[in-house]
């Protein structure tokens, strides 16, 4: 018993801990509420760079608990789990940073940013857990911290958002439920193992392993975003910016993806998953996804419902990485966890900063906003431009593993579903860009605010130029030994393969 | 000998709050607390004892009646002591000075008659329990003094008082069948003679009646909605149970070896689907808040049925199932309830959808309101979520498909209504209302059980270990 | 089969004569009774089956002693249930149950 | 058609219970083998008297607090009037009464001492206090048997407090609950029934009076 | 010879409660049916009870026995009285031919 | 002379059921109170019969309860039945 | 002897039939009141009944209550609700 044992708890702690004390904190403390945050956030970040440091000399983190006779509730910090936790602590940091410049001085920030500590501690958690029940349980906390968030603002339209996202991930974590307690029932193990661990079963149990996994995709694909499992995640754009910057690239639509990597590599194994032939129905739903995102968000003319579309579409790269089973694919989806994060967090904070410094909500209104705005909107075009794959920003990196990785399979359909999902972000990004950039802006903003010193309050800036700087670094230094993408190769290296 | 106390010392606490009135409050809270006190004395001594029969009289069994100390006793036990004690602090605050007068004698008689029910180990006592703790709780649900809350209280008598005399019937053929009112002797005794099946069917009706299972639910969400907030609590919480606890004991020992559990697995798990089902849908659809609460527990009841029949179906994990899930829905429902009883109290109505802000202006509640529903819900990490996990868990080993997808239809439904109520206390309704102040321990004591309620799903391994404690449900062990 | 056998039959008679008047009868006072005869039947079975020995005339007291306390517990139970009924006659204007169910 | 239901229903059980008994063998299973042997520890003579209060006191003891539970929910539901709101005032009637109770009241003391070892007994006789005091109070005689008197409320619980103290004594000695000393048990059987007479004729006088005169609470 | 004498006084009684039943059932109002069932209600009963006392074995019993008569007598006599007064005053007319 | 006593039970019987008709077609409350008077004080004959008949003592003290509690109920339903305050006037 | 034993069958069936006779009728006549004073004759019946099982410590306490107790508290109750329905009446004339 050395306190390596206990660093993951700890990780989780220091956020959940400053989490419960802000609940109870009132209104008008907000000079403590913001120490407690980032007091969390260091903490957090602290233990994470340790255990990044620990792994990569192959130290093991591992923290158990007896829950129920046989289970453990356990956390252990390996390559994935600090890959994806160093993501959401990073991208934390800087949503706290904007949330407090969006949010602080409006009314219940103590419970907004309560629940926002909750829901980081519940994705750490996700990120962390060891066995599938653990993973359930901070899954399904997740669900519900996210819950008060999106109901934030107290109308009657976020109400009904809210309960529709209830509903959509409540079934989610149903059908995961089923699905973790009969595997559970045949295998009488939980714990995620390198390879998977299904294979004691498959050959007894064929067709319930093909249930188990299907119903393991369609409990993650609810979060993930899945067609058609993505119902919700449009309309929960009625939130605030922060919340959609953390619905999106942080945490929920992560955890998603995170759970269907874990199942695939770690549960299931990806021999198999191929073996049950069940990694072709994925890559397609997968490809679906790609591409119907991509078609409803060219119709959209509100800014943050396109932004969601977007978001569907992209997530889907990760599944399609992950589908195509072979290690360079793999690659380019994990990686794209990080990349879709940071780029998709950019543009939420863009247009959370149209909104709230101009009023702007609609693409039509965007005409010339760049003059206007020029900071924010660089940070949005270097956001969106890596989104359409252009190099040499993060999302080029993406697409071009994952085309790699396609043809090194064999699955060359993969590389159109690429092409044409990258034309289709372009025809509905670049219309953005040209309005911001080269029409002439209007002579009055729906809702201006004017900051004598910069185009908008400092707190809101900063973000999207961090992380806009973030995607490019990420896209440019991808070969140095601490890019996410060196990171991810000694996942796949160390787990996988 | 502590095991008496625990009989003795409400009683006790009664007749003394009703002979000085001016004091009941303090006598009612110390008699609690001393309960408590004895039931984990009760509890040290099982661990270190194991169970044992007291004999009443120093008369044994087929004379005497025989009190019985096990593991599944010791818990129902100290849920009542809990339930008990917190509510009883709730109540200091929400009785206004009339009802006050009375409530406390009443209130300790049954409890003095829930700690009788769980020791007791004969038939006939149990007959006697019953009707003490049901006249205790109709004078209780009536104290509300509207006209709701008397035809509740009037509906329930009678329904309690039919379920008495069924089972009662029962208890009469059982005797003359075979001769005793002692559930060990009767267990050696019985075999399978029409008398059997006769007392069978009429026990199990009596005791299905007063625990609401879903053809007779009818009567249940009337006198749990308009009582008292913490009658209602205690109602969902422990006297449905109550009767529940005697179908165990009485399966566990005298049924099973008689061979009806083939028919009644299929029967139970049948109409506990459909409570399931119907309970939650009627929940879904309410507009008032503590009859939905209310119409949730004819859900909750569903499951425990379910549980109750898988473990009639010979799975030794659903009879943990059972007790985690009794254990978890009463701590959970009775903070529903109590919240309710606040915001009752708090806006003068409960109408769900003129919530108005509630999620802000009493925080405490709400969240305790969530958690309860989180535990209600069965999601992760909460006393409920360990109960349903090893009712899926039994359900999958059996392999019956239906009872599955009952239990997750039912967590949806009643995601459902949870948060259709969680969801308007975000919102502002549009015409203002006057609201009262709520005393702290009136929003500290629903959401100190709630959290109980979450914490519950920490400490499965070890509650286990004390539910084991006897062997409470021996009879399935020994059958292959 | 014993004449007493008859009386235990008339036993199940009241108590099956109770349960339907129990469910068809509106009135509150009606379904009282109906539960008091119901009562009575559960007690007439009681002691008449404790008649059957044939050997010895001691009769068992028992069921008896059991009865009595039934008979207490019916005594106390009807008394509430009139209290109750009055004081919902007042509140409802009739002695009925009203389906409050469907607000 | 709901009749049709219940009819079948009801007939349906009828036949059942029928023939559940019907097949019962002929020799009964009950207790009195064993009740009568043990009789003579038991105190007293009469057997169901010792069923009820030394054999099976503890259930005795419970349905003294479902009584007791009766009377309060009675009070709790109702406002008590302190005096009966007669409609007959005969001169006949308090002369009947003038001569009917004291006889009530003797025969419930002849009750109360017969049950030793004849029929009779603690709630026999309790009854006939109740009757004696409800025939009282509807000949119009003042008296005063309400709880608003601390003494009246001791009285209603006596037999309560009389079995709470013989437990706690017997425990003390035995460290089983009422286990009542052979020799002594007559007494204490004798004084629990003593006390029972008085608090269940109170209370059942009680309960007739709370519901004879409930009327509507006062604004 | 006792048994005959008693049973002659049983029968003298049976006759009464047969005039009583009769008379409540034939008579037509509140008023004279009263006047029947007093009849039953202390001759009857008289009677019959004089019978028991004839066979009875101890003093004891025909105290007893005697006890109970008076006590049927006075209840008889006061509920009569009563119930006339009480239907008078509710407004039962009086039977006229 | 036991079947004498029996027959006159049985006779005795024969009156209550006869009785019965008083009841279900009395016109007036007061007609239902005394017939149910005539019943109980048939009952006690009835019990003071068996009583000898049989041979248990017993009875006959619950034939006298019977007698000695005979008047409560009649009395109980004339206490709470007379309509009219106005109308009463002291007796004798 | 053997007029002995059908004279007693008689009794037992007579006393059967009409315990059975006065249920009914208690529980489906028209008349409240009338149902009130069926029930009491029931308890008397009931009592003999019990005597005739030979449990007289039952007989007692059905007496005592039945006579005493019962009737005297069902037949307040019907005045009460008869009151109440009275002044309710008058309320709605006013």
């Amino acid at each position: 018993m050395n306190v390596n044992t206990y660093i993951p708890l700890f990780v989780i702690l220091s956020s959940f801990v400053p989490a419960l004390i802000i609940f109870r904190l009132p209104q008008k403390r907000h000079t403590l509420r913001t120490f407690l945050n980032l007091f969390g956030i260091f903490m957090t970040l602290f233990f994470v760079l340790w255990m990044f440091i620990g792994v990569y000399h192959n130290q093991e983190y591992l923290f158990r608990l007896p829950l129920l006779p046989n289970l453990d509730f356990s956390l252990k910090a390996g390559a994935l789990a600090l890959f994806f936790t160093g993501l959401s602590s990073i991208l934390w940091f800087i949503t706290t940073i904007y949330a407090i410049g969006y949010l602080e001085g409006s009314a219940h920030s103590s419970r907004f940013f309560g629940f926002f500590s909750l829901c980081i501690t519940a994705t750490i958690g996700v990120a962390l857990s060891a066995n599938l029940i653990t993973f359930l349980i901070f899954y399904e906390i997740l669900t519900l911290s996210a819950y008060p968030l999106i109901i934030h603002r107290g109308t009657e339209e976020s109400r009904i958002a809210g309960n529709k996202y209830l509903f959509y991930t409540i079934a989610g974590g149903a059908l995961l439920l089923l699905g973790v307690v009969w595997l559970y029932v045949l295998t009488e193990t939980l714990e995620f193992t390198p390879k998977g661990f299904v294979y004691t079963i498959v050959q007894e149990h064929h067709f319930a392993s093909m249930m188990i996994f299907t119903l393991f995709i369609a409990g993650f694909g609810v979060k993930a975003a899945l067609f058609p499992l993505h119902g919700w995640l449009p309309l929960a754009m009625v939130a605030p910016a922060p919340v959609s910057a953390l619905l999106h690239a942080v945490a929920v639509v992560k955890a998603g993806a995170f759970g269907i990597i874990r199942v695939v590599y770690e549960v299931y194994g990806i021999e198999i998953v191929t073996l049950l032939h069940l990694m072709t129905p994925l890559a397609v739903i997968a490809s679906i996804t790609i591409i119907y995102g991509s078609l409803r968000a060219l119709f959209q003319d509100n800014l943050k419902r396109r932004l969601a579309f977007s978001t569907v579409s992209q997530v889907s790269y990760i599944i399609l990485g992950v589908a195509i089973a072979g290690p360079v694919a793999a690659m380019g989806g994990i990686v794209h966890l990080v990349h879709q994060g940071v780029m998709k967090i950019t543009l939420f904070m863009g247009a959370g900063n149209f909104a709230e410094t101009l009023g702007v909500h609609y693409i039509s209104q965007m005409n010339g906003i760049g003059k206007r705005m020029p900071l924010t909107m660089v940070a949005f075009s270097i956001g969106a431009l890596g989104m359409i794959g252009i190099p040499p920003i993060a999302g080029f990196i993406t697409k071009w593993y994952l085309g790699f990785g396609a043809l090194d399979s064999g699955e060359e359909w993969v590389l159109f579903i690429l092409a044409g999902s990258s034309l289709l972000n372009a025809a509905y990004f670049l219309p953005i860009l040209y309005r911001a950039w080269f029409l002439s802006p209007p002579q009055s903003w729906p809702d201006e605010q004017i900051f004598s010193k910069t185009e908008t309050k400092l707190s809101l800036l900063l973000p999207p130029l961090i992380t806009a700087f973030f995607s490019l670094i990420f896209g440019l230094f991808v070969a140095t030994p601490w890019s996410p993408l060196s990171w991810v190769q000694l996942i796949i290296e160390r787990e996988f393969y | 000998m502590i095991e008496v106390f625990l009989i003795l010392l409400p009683f006790f606490g009664g007749i003394l709050s009703f002979i000085i009135p001016k004091f009941n409050k303090v006598i009612g809270l110390g008699t609690f607390v001393l309960t408590l006190f004895f039931v984990f004395g009760l509890g040290l001594q099982l661990l270190d004892k194991g169970s044992y029969y007291h004999f009443i009289g120093g008369w044994d069994a087929p004379l005497g009646i025989n009190l019985y100390v096990d593991g599944l006793s010791l818990v129902m036990l100290g849920l009542t002591s809990v339930m008990g004690l917190s509510l009883s602090i709730y109540a200091k605050k929400y009785f206004i000075c009339k009802q006050s007068l009375w409530f406390w004698t009443i209130w300790l008689f049954m409890i003095a008659g829930l700690n009788a029910l769980f020791l007791s180990q004969d038939i006939f006592n149990f007959y006697v329990t019953l009707e003490l703790i049901g006249l205790s709780s109709v004078a209780l649900t009536a104290l509300s003094d509207t006209k709701e809350a008397l035809t509740g209280a009037m509906r329930y008598l009678l329904i309690t008082l039919l379920g008495s005399l069924f089972y009662l019937l029962g208890v009469a053929l059982l005797y003359h069948g075979f001769g005793s009112v002692d559930i060990v002797i009767l267990s050696k005794k019985i075999e399978s003679i029409p008398v059997a099946w006769a007392a069978l069917g009429l026990m199990s009706i009596g005791l299905l009646l007063k625990s609401a299972l879903f053809p007779f639910h009818f009567w249940l969400p009337l006198a749990h909605s308009s009582a008292p907030a913490p009658i209602s609590a205690i109602l969902s919480a422990v006297i449905i149970k109550a009767s529940l606890y005697i179908q165990l004991r009485l399966w566990s020992s005298l049924f099973i070896p008689l061979g009806a559990d083939l028919y009644f697995e299929v029967l139970f798990a049948f109409f506990g689907s459909l409570a399931v089902i119907w309970g939650s849908i009627k929940a879904l659809v309410q507009t008032r808040l503590k009859m939905l609460i209310a119409y949730s527990t004819v859900a909750q009841v569903g499951y425990l049925f379910i549980a109750f029949s898988l473990a009639l179906g010979g799975i030794s994990i659903a009879w943990s199932a059972l007790v985690y899930l009794i254990l978890s829905h009463a701590l959970a429902k009775s903070a529903m309830f109590l919240v309710a009883g606040n915001l009752l109290h708090f806006h003068g109505h409960d109408r769900i959808i003129d919530l108005d802000r509630i999620a802000q202006r009493l925080p405490l509640s709400t969240t305790a309101f969530a958690l309860a529903g989180v535990s209600i819900i069965g999601l992760p990490l909460s006393g409920g979520f360990i109960g349903k996990w090893f009712l899926l868990e039994a359900s999958i080993t059996k392999s019956n498909w239906v009872i599955t997808c009952t239990i997750l239809l039912g967590g949806l439904l009643a995601t459902g209504y949870v948060f259709k109520v969680l969801g308007f206390t975000f919102t502002k309704t549009a015409f203002s209302q006057e609201t009262k102040n709520i005393s702290l321990s009136m929003e500290l004591i629903p959401l100190s059980l709630a959290i109980m309620a979450i914490a519950l799903g920490f400490f499965a391994t070890p509650l286990f270990s004390l539910m084991e404690i006897g062997n409470p449900f021996f009879i399935i062990r020994v059958q292959p | 089969m014993s004449t007493l056998f008859v009386y235990a039959i008339v036993g199940i008679g009241l108590f099956s004569i109770g349960l339907y008047a129990l469910i068809m009868q509106k009135h509150l006072l009606r379904k009282l009774l109906a539960i008091n005869i119901m009562g009575s039947g559960v007690f007439l079975l009681f002691v008449s089956l404790s008649m059957r020995s044939v050997t010895g005339v001691l009769t068992d007291p028992v069921p008896s002693a059991m009865v009595i306390t039934g008979i207490v517990v019916a005594i106390s139970a009807t008394a509430l249930a009139l209290g109750l009924m009055i004081k919902i006659a007042r509140k409802s204007a009739k002695a009925e149950l009203c389906n409050l169910d469907q607000e | 058609m709901t009749r049709f239901f219940v009819v079948i229903v009801v007939s349906l059980l009828f036949i059942g219970v029928s023939y559940a008994i019907l097949s019962l063998p002929q020799q009964a299973q009950g207790l009195s083998q064993a009740v009568y042997t043990e009789m003579g520890k038991s105190g007293v003579s009469n057997p169901v008297t010792a069923v009820l209060m030394n054999f099976r006191a503890y259930d005795t003891l419970l349905e003294m607090a479902v009584l007791f539970v009766a009377l309060i929910g009675v009070y709790s539901l109702s406002y008590i009037k302190k005096e009966a709101n007669l409609r007959l005032q005969s001169s006949v009637l308090q002369r009947l009464g003038g001569i009917l109770v004291p006889f009530l009241l003797l025969l419930s003391v002849y009750l109360l001492w017969v049950g030793a070892h004849a029929s009779g007994g603690a709630f026999q006789a309790g009854s006939m206090v109740s009757a004696s005091a409800i025939l009282m109070f509807l000949s119009g005689w003042k008296f005063s048997l309400f709880p608003q008197h601390t003494f009246v409320r001791l009285l209603l619980s006596l037999s309560l407090i009389v079995f709470l103290f013989i437990a706690i004594l017997t425990l003390y000695m035995s460290k089983e609950l009422l286990l009542l000393p052979v020799k002594e048990a007559s007494y204490f059987i004798f004084i629990l029934e003593a006390a029972a007479t008085v608090s269940i004729g109170i209370t059942l006088f009680n309960l007739f009076v709370a519901i004879f005169s409930q009327q509507k609470e006062k604004k | 010879m006792i048994d005959t004498i008693s049973i002659l006084f049983l029968c003298l009684g049976a006759i009464f409660f047969l005039a009583g039943t009769v008379g409540l059932l034939r008579l037509p109002d509140v008023y004279t049916r009263l006047h029947a069932l007093t009849k039953a209600d202390n001759i009857g009963v008289g009677f019959i009870v004089i019978a028991l006392c004839l066979q009875a074995d101890s003093w004891f019993v025909v105290a007893k026995l005697l006890f109970i008569w008076i006590l049927i007598f006075l209840a008889g006599a006061g509920v009569s009285h009563f119930i006339a007064k009480n239907a008078f005053y509710n407004g039962i007319d009086i039977w006229k031919r | 002379m036991n079947s004498v006593y029996i027959v006159l039970i049985l006779f005795l019987f024969f009156n209550l059921v006869a009785g019965i008709w008083r009841l279900m077609y009395g016109p007036t409350n007061e007609d239902r109170i005394l017939t149910s008077q005539l019943f109980g004080t048939i009952t006690v004959v009835i019990l003071l019969l068996f009583a000898q008949m049989s041979g248990y003592a017993v009875l006959r003290d619950v034939a006298l309860l019977f007698a000695s509690l005979a008047a409560v109920a009649a009395i109980a339903f004339v206490q709470s039945s007379a309509k009219k305050r106005e109308n009463r006037h002291s007796d004798d | 002897m053997e007029t002995l034993i059908i004279a007693e069958l008689l009794f037992d069936l007579l006393l059967s039939g009409s315990l059975l006779f006065l249920a009914y009728k208690t529980l489906t006549c028209k008349e409240l009141f009338q149902a009130i004073v069926f029930f009491i004759v029931f308890g008397l019946l009931l009592s003999v009944t019990w005597g005739r099982l030979g449990a007289y410590d039952v007989a007692m306490a059905e007496v005592v209550i039945g006579a005493g107790l019962t009737g005297a508290l069902l037949l307040s109750t019907f005045m009460q609700l008869n009151k109440i329905n009275n002044k309710l009446d008058e309320e709605k004339k006013q």
